[in-house]
């Protein structure tokens, strides 16, 4: 199934991306799922997704906990804890 | 109501002088100002609106709304730039304050929104504050039993 | 630091424009707005610069106070017109908020001023409220040991 | 000894009188002695001065309690609690 995935800030940067469209493997179906999976390309990938803490997620612009399901179609955003305000 | 995620800078009474509700009484505001360093503001354009909406519906659950503005700047902002407004009108000045300094503490732990600062050596993302979640999880406190074990 | 005591109307953004000091990185401001009935607002002049002037400067002692405003009205006021603005900046939003809060309690209870509404039905001088006094005496409860039987 | 008396709001109206320049008899040396003395002409004063809680004064500007102390040429103010902001 495809996915839009989105980073922001810092993880954007040290991804050198701000958004891709993903094919996922069969048995992916969570925001966890979906990092491991981002993790799993090694190099810059492996590196920001290391720290649990420093990473937030959203699923279709609500903010979402790791274990949140993801469906065909969905938008899915990863990113640092926010400093606005 | 109004929430607008913007680059524009806004003015303070514009804004409050759009709150035209005859019973209100009492307007509270707040108002983020760049202090010494140079900062670029990245946001989630669509989720930024959306949360703050989501924060604001909460504020007015909780409080007498009779009317709010919520207006967050994105981009380049320099030294004394206005950064974000908060603005609520009710009947009493009590459900003003609260629900203005409760948006504000929620826009700083919900909203996503992240500060690069550029420091003459170097730039860098602003990390997020302990106090800031603290800050918001006050309101939690006040409104649930102290023996549920958070 | 400004105290005007006038019977001239403000403008919010005019007075927080003045907070010039690079440290500040947060402003609150209340503005108390007439209801739905026309009034009077007598004060006694002098000593009500002088009880204001007291309050902000008991809020100095008690958070960080970067600059502060406060000005309020008197004489004739008709429905939506601003009554009293209480402006403060400081370098946190927690101080900004604590104390423009503090500020305008203790001028309900400790400021000389008195209101005359002005009904279909005859003029009426407001009466003081109870809840007024509470709101103002929270402050010291904060500040003194639970025990000490007060 | 003489002393500046002011009445506000609701009691000045009462009293029909906003400041008088009053000469204390000897023996009246605090706002609650000077409030009697008032209060003893009779008529409106009488009834302005009977509720104890709804007249507050302050001396040379400065909110105190009925038993502060008073001396030749200071200004006393009397008035009804505060209902300003």
């Amino acid at each position: 199934m495809k996915v839009k995935v989105l980073f922001f800030a810092g993880l954007r940067e040290q991804l050198g991306t701000s958004a891709e469209e993903i094919d996922l493997p069969a048995g992916v179906s969570t925001v966890a799922g979906l990092r491991s999976h981002l993790q799993a390309r090694g190099g810059a990938y492996e590196k920001a997704f290391a720290g649990k803490a420093l990473v937030r997620s959203a699923v279709n612009q609500d903010m979402v906990p790791q274990s949140a399901r993801i469906k065909a179609g969905d938008e899915v955003a990863f990113f640092p804890p926010v400093t606005g305000g | 109501m109004k929430i607008s995620v913007q680059r524009e800078d806004f003015d303070l009474s514009t804004e409050t002088r759009a709150f035209t509700d005859p019973r209100i009484g009492a307007i509270a505001t707040f108002v983020g100002v760049v202090r010494d360093v140079p900062m670029t503001l990245e946001h989630y354009a669509g989720m930024t609106e959306r949360e703050i909406l989501k924060i604001v519906e909460e504020a007015k659950v909780r409080w007498q709304v009779m009317d709010c503005t919520v207006i967050h700047r994105y981009g380049e902002l320099k030294p004394a730039d206005q950064i974000v407004l908060v603005a609520v009108a009710s009947a009493h000045r009590g459900d003003a304050f609260a629900a203005c300094e409760f948006i504000m503490d929620y826009l700083k732990t919900r909203a996503p929104f992240w500060k690069k600062e550029h420091r003459p050596e170097g730039a860098n993302w602003v990390e997020a504050r302990a106090a800031d979640d603290e800050a918001a999880e006050r309101w939690e406190i006040r409104d649930r039993p102290r023996l549920s074990g958070r």
